[in-house]
């Protein structure tokens, strides 16, 4: 790329939106230092028209142009199709588009400002921002143990690499090991996913560290010193056998985490049958002796000596890391903010992750759709002795594509929704299903060819979200429009399922700031670069991974578990590691354009 | 047939009420909470389409805007910022426009200049008949009071002038509505050549136009009841207002004064209380802007509301006045009440905001006439 | 051989097997039969106490041979074997019923099922007993890697195998690099400059001393195996150039469609009528004019052009959407006051940050209509002198329910992505297979997207099913993932279960030589017989069929298993 | 008792088991007659197996492959294909009537189809009656 002799600059802030912290004042008075910037105007200096800017280009001699500002691109046409009748090459027009250079709240000046310096030497920011190099510890922290953070895990193990994989619950398969079948092909999670978990538990590389969570993080890419605060199990994952003695004889019952509260479990327990590790654990918070001091039943049956400690401790450990992997996942949207629906207040309104549980073989019902019931203790979960439900609506988009909740789209829903139709069906033939939906959004491999044979079978699909559910006569009572057919659509059914959309979980927060890495609007940790870095933070050595990054299905969380794992890869086999992106200073910034600028560019950052 | 998409409509649209209704991406969640729509005839969504599309036809033919009585519901479940109850209020604005042969209604509503000068312009008419108009017909007021002790104020305000005035401002008012009707009529049943209704069915439908503008009953299926209270007070506070002054007035304006039990005060008490609460309810809402239904407030929702306010304060004012024998102060406010009142009168109610008084009731009726002249799945469905 | 003395394992699955099969049945059924030594059922075989469970008892019993009945081989056969390893005994030695995918779940009346169960169980019990052990093999991986296709996501995988000192030797068909990025002015949802995304990411590549690029170069033959392969590629009709490398990456990538097949749109008939591709001209060129030299008033977007519609191509494209919503900022800025119409089935503004933008976009006064992709497609028709326009389209909207017509001046058709011309030929020389849409075929849709079933080839991007750019390039990074991890390690596991020749049967005929797809097979001139690279060999026994002496024996496979197979399903009937 | 033909079928590990693989996790139904036996490739089949599985008293035999340019190993299923005619002239002289041997292709994502397969070949078999050559067959040197 040359460097234009004559530059102008055009700073698009049109300020119609209440997001635009940016000091243009501060840019323009910078860029005023360049000798090769002729002109700069701002959005408000003149009408921004095709006469207009004809008449500027021409009148000013502009051959090179550089319109600045958040969403720039949003101009960029008037400005080539002015360069165009004025003669000149369209190409000239060159973006300064500061939302790619956002970092997090607020914007950094310096960033901005080296964003500006480079386009006006000609050069692009990603070239000459190439932060310097620090040797790299060759270990690596996974946090998070779904089905992302194990494909990282498994990818750098593969490499013959040390990781340590910290899970925050009992068991490492994260939401993936809850569902029943997956969209499009319908093979079942466990299926997949349990020799996957099993083979994180088998490989030697990883240190498997589940009901652990990260408390500090500090040092810097390549050589990161993280605590850890490991979680009393209160049962020797080394001795225990799993059993399942001291299961049977635990009085204490608490809801099951595993089953979405849609089952009870005892206070000592196994996530699930496959979790991994396959050991037991103690609930504190449910267990009889560790409230009142008595009871012990566990320890009295265990077959193994000393493997319960009733009296164990929460201990924290520090571990030393050059690479760290974030792949927290997501936590469910609330259904109870959407008082229209009723979940909460109506039994059989369900979230669609307890109904995963309800259809899953080894949820509480053995894979029976029943309607939920309440126990003798008035707990309202699922058991078989419940009734079958015949008519079965399924609601898209609860919580997503919603200003008042979440305005983006969680991208699984409306597959996952077609799969319970199709799943309905299989397990309760001749029942009456009704989809409402917005816009069906079956974009993957295989997923349109699913819809279509959803289309096919005995499901109606109802373009029309309905909006209330209201309890008559101990049946539920939808309202909505049929949109298609122009009609009011009433209709009753005894199960109501919410297709709920996917929030950055509760920990991003926390994360976010132990680690510096910034969150977008969404509250999904945002990635240093939207369409070449979708993995990367701008801090070096931290990655991300899976539906922390944003709502994503599994084939395209696991590949960027293992997108991932191969910068973490890339620096162990390199020995070097890339420090933060925002670490660079103007200065260091600036000289770097001199001198690429004299000597063209090349080999430098290669 | 296919009709032709007017993407400039919109732009005409937006003139008329705040928002863009573009958002809307046809969830269907609106119809679905409202409380009011019903097969056949369902919105908000559907009228936020042909709005969307331009069918101008689609959208003067439709008597639904006018079945909506803005809870606000559909806007504050709306998921995008579409606000479907601001669209149903100022389809209701155009809808008045276009049944308005005159045009004014349309100068009115989309500019201000317009509907304040126009309010201005009548209001100094007024004044200036009182002021320079009486005495040039030889009327000289008397600021001697009556043996009761109040106001001589027939002196001031000659009851046959006044009433023959108020004759002939209800028939230019009643003359206007009546001839906008008419066009609501033919643009929403005679235009559709396709569809019949019988005589019979005009008569015995009728009944509803009289149960709807007494009643409103539509106004109470809304979920939050206190608005229609606050609305049917106001309204029959109103109405009873109306017909008094212009039919009874001589029984109305007496220089007499009557126990507070008589009738003709104890309807006068009623009515301002009536008017007085409801404008309370929304001037406060308006103010506070905590209620959807009130969030958005066109230059006209205020216009009328300050208007009506002026016109019952002034109107308790000159009752006061009179009884306690105060000459000048009657005088005075009977003038600025008929400043207020008479372009009020003459603007609002046949060419804007005023004008639901009418529109809403026949709605209700033509409503029921389609019904019953279109069978239920017609064009609407013919592609699917 | 020592006596066999076989456990058989039935697993319930927790009801996915028990709920149509009798495990109990199965377990009585088999236990008395010859050489089996024990036979047991459990909840959930794949357990750590289920395979807990034939660790024990292999050591207790002393079993040299396991069976277990469960689901299919292909999810657990792994975690059996390695069970078995752990225990032990040599991981061939165990076999497989398949009794869920194959059997539970594919029935309904309890007795068959069962009766076929037992059927399976007996078969892999016979056959079982003529396993031999079989030892792990690995192979050296040539550090350097091959990457077809110069797109993104090419250029992605290149640049991070090559920052980490290893050699790519880049291949791209076409004069340039950058691929389809390279013909786009904006991308969605940020708007940002696809031009200064791609621009330096070329240059990077272009001057980076580990990365080779032959443009205008395709690939014909690939030779070798996982680790070790070879091409000679000739740049521009010169001398061959022969590359030795240890990974393939396939980019190819995917081309726009061509709608001159759809006859409602008229494409080509109507000048006016441009592809997205050809829209990106004329956004590159900074002039959106009609042939008449004129700017259109009205500007159609029509979505799903060769998408979601049998007659053409099923699937959906996954990027029109919101490239077509991109479209609506960039011609409004252009053109202030031209009507936009979006026509459109299903918005699938699906990605981070996307429906936000779907939401930005109906703030640009711009119309969006509905029509049904499947039953029926807009048309566009010539408009007459007296409609102020230059075409109609005629649609049924559905979202009102009316029949409309739209004016328009210039309709851009967001056309579908569709696999390349020479899609086949690379897949013949890299050895993966395409599925019905002519995508490659990934390992495992969901938790193996990169990998295919040959090992040492990877597929991103595109080519893969369509997709965005920030997947295509998650997938380029996944890809060299697995790749540096490989390099890392030096050496990979190679496939165990080959031919090999029984020199004294081998007649010295040769037809083994001709039938072998791999060139596994040569003559020993000396000894008069065919001998087997067992490298190169895949293991897919088409040598041990064809052989008339029976003296090649596909490992794993053999004759004596097969019919002792045949034998146990038949046996019970 | 009625007849119950048993079905003996040679599924390639690539395409064929893993549609029938499919089916399963899709659950969809189909006949309970037939026995599944893996092998790597179609090309592996010989006929042999083929007339091992008649002798041992089939009804009907099952030989699946990748689809015409889809195999794994490139063109076993051709070299299949070849010998699968041949074989089904010599058969059809053993006195096995042609609908009791066929090759079909099956893909990884044909589970429907394999099923339908399935139940289609079951129901002429069921019109057919039971295979006579079962003690026509008793050749000696294919007994194990």
């Amino acid at each position: 790329m040359r460097s234009p002799s004559k530059t102008c600059i055009f700073f698009y802030n049109p300020q119609f939106s209440d997001f635009d912290p940016i000091d243009y004042a501060e840019l323009i008075r910078y860029a005023m230092t360049f000798p090769n910037v002729s002109r700069i105007w701002k959005y408000h200096d003149f009408i921004w028209n095709e006469q207009n800017l004809t008449d500027k280009i021409e009148a000013n001699g502009i051959d090179h142009l550089i319109v600045a500002g958040l969403l720039p691109g949003t101009v960029k046409t008037l400005f080539s199709k002015a360069m165009a009748i004025a003669g000149k090459d369209p190409a000239n027009v060159i973006l300064a588009s500061f939302n790619d250079y956002y970092t997090g709240t607020t914007f950094d000046m310096d960033r901005l400002k080296s964003v500006l310096a480079c386009l006006i030497a000609g050069l692009s920011y990603e070239t000459v921002a190439i932060p310097d190099e620090n040797p790299v510890n060759p270990a690596t922290l996974v946090i998070g143990g779904g089905i992302a953070g194990i494909q990282a895990s498994l990818e750098i193990a593969y490499s013959n690499n040390h990781v340590y994989l910290v899970e925050k619950t009992g068991t490492i398969g994260g939401k993936m090991a809850t569902f029943d079948k997956t969209f499009p092909t319908l093979d079942c999670a466990a299926c997949i996913l349990t020799p996957k978990m099993v083979e994180v538990n088998q490989n030697p590389f990883i240190n498997l560290m589940t009901y652990c969570e990260v408390q500090e993080v500090s040092g810097e890419a390549g050589n990161y010193s993280v605590r850890i605060l490991m979680r009393a199990r209160k049962v020797n994952v080394k001795t225990c056998i799993g059993c399942g003695t001291c299961t049977e004889k635990c009085p204490a019952q608490a809801p099951s985490e595993f089953d979405y509260g849609t089952s009870m479990r005892k206070a000592i327990y196994m996530p699930f049958p496959q979790a991994v590790p396959n050991k037991y654990m103690i609930d504190a918070e449910s267990c009889i002796y560790l409230k009142t001091g008595k009871c012990r039943a566990c320890v009295k049956v265990c077959p193994v000596p000393d493997c319960i400690n009733l009296d164990e401790q929460d201990h924290e450990v520090t571990i030393n890391v050059g690479n760290i992997i974030v792949a927290t996942g997501f936590k469910p949207f609330d259904a109870k903010k959407m008082d229209q629906f009723g979940y909460g207040r109506l039994p059989n309104v369900l979230t669609s992750l307890e109904f995963e549980r309800l259809l899953n073989a080894s949820g509480p019902t053995g894979g029976n759709i029943h309607l939920r019931s309440q126990d003798k203790k008035g707990n309202w979960i699922f058991t078989e002795e419940a009734e079958k439900p015949e008519k079965v609506a399924i609601i898209h988009c609860v919580g997503s594509r919603d200003k008042n909740h979440n305005k983006y789209c969680s991208r699984v829903c409306c597959m996952y929704s077609l799969k319970f139709s199709h799943l309905i069906l299989e397990k309760l033939p001749g029942a009456e299903i009704h989809e409402y939906f917005i816009d069906m959004r079956s974009f993957g491999k295989g997923y349109e060819e699913f819809y279509e044979r959803i289309l096919e079978e005995d499901v109606s699909i109802v373009r029309g979200k309905t909006a209330k559910v209201e309890e008559r006569n101990g049946k539920l009572f939808l309202r909505g429009e049929d949109i298609l057919k122009g009609e009011i659509l009433e209709n009753t059914v005894d199960m109501v399922i919410l297709s709920i959309g996917l929030e950055a979980a509760e920990e991003t927060r926390d994360l976010s700031r132990m680690l510096g890495i910034p969150r977008s609007e969404d509250g999904f940790f945002e990635e240093v670069h939207y369409n070449l870095d979708p993995t990367a933070t701008s801090r070096g050595g931290i990655y991300l991974a899976g539906t922390c990054q944003g709502p994503k299905d599994i084939p395209d969380s696991v590949a960027q578990g293992s997108a991932a794992a191969a910068r973490a890869i890339q620096s162990i086999l390199k020995g070097k590691i890339y420090k933060d992106l925002i670490s660079i200073p103007l200065e260091t910034i600036e000289k770097r354009i001199n001198k690429l600028t004299l000597v063209q560019l090349e080999e430098k950052h290669l | 047939m296919s009709v032709r998409v007017h993407p400039e409509l919109r732009n005409q649209l937006m003139q008329f009420g705040i928002g863009d209704w573009n958002a809307c991406y046809h969830c269907g969640t609106c119809t679905a909470m409202c409380p009011l729509s019903e097969e056949g005839f369902l919105f908000p969504r559907k009228k936020i389409r042909l709005m969307q599309m331009g069918l101008k036809n689609e959208i003067e033919s439709s008597v639904e805007p006018w079945l909506c009585y803005y809870c606000g519901d559909c806007t504050s479940t709306c998921p995008r910022d579409a606000n479907p109850g601001e669209l149903m209020m100022s389809l209701r604005r155009y809808l008045t426009s276009i049944y308005d042969w005159t045009g004014l209604s349309k100068k009115f509503y989309t500019s201000e200049v317009w509907e304040i000068g126009s309010i201005l312009l009548i209001a100094v008419l007024v004044v200036i008949a009182f002021l320079i108009g009486l005495p040039a017909m030889g009327y000289s007021f008397t600021t001697e009071l009556t043996s009761q002790g109040g106001v001589k104020i027939n002196s001031f305000a000659p009851i046959h002038i006044i009433e023959a005035f108020d004759w002939a401002m209800a028939i230019v008012v009643g003359g206007l509505l009546i001839s906008n009707i008419l066009r609501m009529y033919y643009k929403i049943i005679w235009k559709h050549g396709h569809t019949k209704v019988t005589f019979w069915v005009h008569v015995r439908e009728f009944w509803r136009l009289v149960f709807n503008f007494s009643v409103q009953p539509k106004f109470g299926k809304c979920d939050d009841k206190r608005y229609w209270f606050s609305h049917w007070f106001l309204m029959s506070g109103y109405t009873i207002m109306f017909i008094v002054v212009v039919v009874f007035l001589p029984w109305f304006q007496t220089e007499k004064i009557l126990p507070p039990w008589h009738l003709q005060r104890a309807l006068g008490y009623y009515a301002t209380f009536g008017l007085l609460f409801g404008l309370l309810v929304a001037i406060t809402g308006r103010m506070r802007r905590k209620d959807v239904k009130f969030y958005f407030s066109h230059v006209s929702d205020w216009l009328f509301l300050v208007m009506l306010t002026l016109t019952v304060i002034t109107g308790i004012l000159i009752h006061i006045f009179r009884i306690y024998g105060m000459p000048y102060a009657t005088y005075i406010f009977y003038i600025i009440h008929m400043a207020v009142l008479v372009p009020m009168i003459l603007i609002e109610v046949p060419f804007s905001k005023w004008s639901h008084l009418a529109y809403r009731p026949f709605a209700v009726y033509f409503q029921h006439l389609k019904t019953h002249a279109v069978p239920r799945k017609t064009k609407i469905n013919s592609i699917n | 051989m020592e006596e066999p003395r076989i456990g058989v394992y039935v697993c319930w699955c927790g009801t996915n097997i028990s709920k149509m099969v009798d495990v109990e049945a199965v377990t009585n059924e088999v236990k008395a039969l010859p050489n089996v030594t024990i036979a047991k059922n459990y909840k959930y075989m794949c357990s750590d106490p289920g395979q807990d469970l034939i660790i024990k008892d292999i050591k207790l019993h002393n079993l040299n041979r396991v069976v277990v009945a469960a689901c299919s081989p292909r999810i657990h056969e792994l975690t059996f074997r390695t069970a078995c390893e752990k225990a032990g005994i040599n991981p061939y030695l165990f076999e497989m019923a398949n009794v869920r995918e194959q059997d539970s779940w594919v029935h309904t009346d309890r007795t068959e099922a069962t009766n076929k169960a037992i059927d399976l169980v007996v078969a892999a019990i016979r056959r079982v007993r003529y396993h031999e052990p079989l030892q792990k093999r690995f192979v050296n991986v040539n550090p350097a890697t091959l990457i077809i296709g110069g797109g993104i996501s090419g250029l992605t995988a290149a640049l991070e195998i090559a920052n980490a000192g290893k050699q790519v030797y880049l291949v791209e068909k076409s004069d340039q690099l950058g691929g389809q990025v390279k013909k786009f002015d904006l991308t969605f949802p940020h708007l940002s400059s696809a031009q200064q995304m791609i621009r330096p990411i070329v240059q990077r590549v272009d001057n980076h001393p580990n990365i080779s690029v032959f443009l205008e170069t395709e690939i014909r033959e690939v030779t070798g195996y996982i680790g070790n392969f070879k091409t000679a590629i000739s740049v521009n009709g010169g001398d061959p150039v022969e590359l030795e490398f240890g990974n393939i990456i396939a980019a190819v990538g995917l081309k726009p469609f061509n709608p001159e097949v759809i006859s409602e749109y008229n494409y080509k008939e109507f000048p006016d009528v441009i592809t997205s591709f050809e829209f990106e001209e004329k956004l590159l060129a900074g002039r959106i004019l009609t042939v008449y030299g004129k700017e259109p008033r009205n500007v159609a977007i029509i979505h799903c052009v060769g998408s979601r519609n049998k007659k053409y191509h099923e699937y959906c494209s996954r990027v029109c959407c919101m490239a077509a919503l991109k479209y609506v900022h960039q011609v409004r800025a252009a053109l202030p006051s031209a009507n936009i119409f979006e026509i459109y089935a299903d918005m699938r503004a699906y990605g981070k940050g996307h429906e936000e933008f779907y939401a930005l976009t109906t703030h640009r006064q711009i119309m969006f209509l509905m029509y049904d992709q499947q039953k029926k497609l807009p048309v566009i028709n010539q408009a007459d002198r007296s409609d102020n326009c230059n075409m109609i389209i005629e649609m049924d909207e559905l979202l009102s329910g009316q029949s409309i017509e739209v004016p328009v001046d210039m309709v851009i058709l967001m056309v579908n992505m569709e696999a390349q011309e020479n899609v086949k030929q690379v897949v013949r020389a890299i050895g993966v297979s395409l599925c019905g849409n002519q995508f490659f075929i990934e390992k495992h849709p969901k938790l193996d997207p990169v990998a295919t079933t040959t090992g040492g080839v990877y597929i991103i991007g595109t080519c893969q099913g369509p997709k965005d750019i920030p997947d295509s390039v998650a997938q380029a990074r996944a890809a060299a993932a697995r790749i540096l991890g490989a390099i890392a390690q030096g050496s990979v596991p190679i496939e165990v279960t080959t031919a090999s020749v029984n020199e004294l049967l081998c007649c010295g005929c040769q037809t083994c030589i001709g039938v072998c797809p791999y060139k596994a097979i040569s003559y020993d001139e000396n000894n008069k017989v065919s001998i087997v690279n067992e490298i190169l060999c895949k293991g897919c026994g088409t040598c041990g069929s064809a052989c008339p002496a029976g003296a090649i024996i596909s490992k794993h496979f053999t004759d004596l298993q097969i019919l002792s197979e045949i034998e146990g399903v038949m046996s019970m009937s | 008792m009625d007849f119950r033909p048993k079905i003996v079928a040679f599924l390639c590990n690539w395409c064929a088991y893993t549609g029938a693989d499919l089916a399963g996790t899709s659950r969809i139904h189909y006949a309970p007659n037939i026995r599944i036996i893996r092998i790597m490739c179609s090309g592996r089949i010989e006929p042999t197996f083929i007339l091992k599985a008649f002798q041992q008293g089939a009804d009907g035999v099952l030989v699946c492959g990748c689809h015409p340019g889809d195999c794994h190993y490139q063109e076993g299923n051709y070299k299949c294909l070849r010998r699968f005619k041949l074989l089904q002239k010599f058969t059809r002289q053993m006195g096995i009537e042609k609908d009791r041997l066929r090759l079909e292709w099956i893909s990884a994502s044909e589970g429907k189809q394999f099923a339908e397969l399935v139940n289609d070949m079951t129901k002429t078999l069921l019109s057919m009656g039971p295979s006579k050559v079962k003690s026509s067959l008793e050749v000696e040197h294919l007994n194990v």
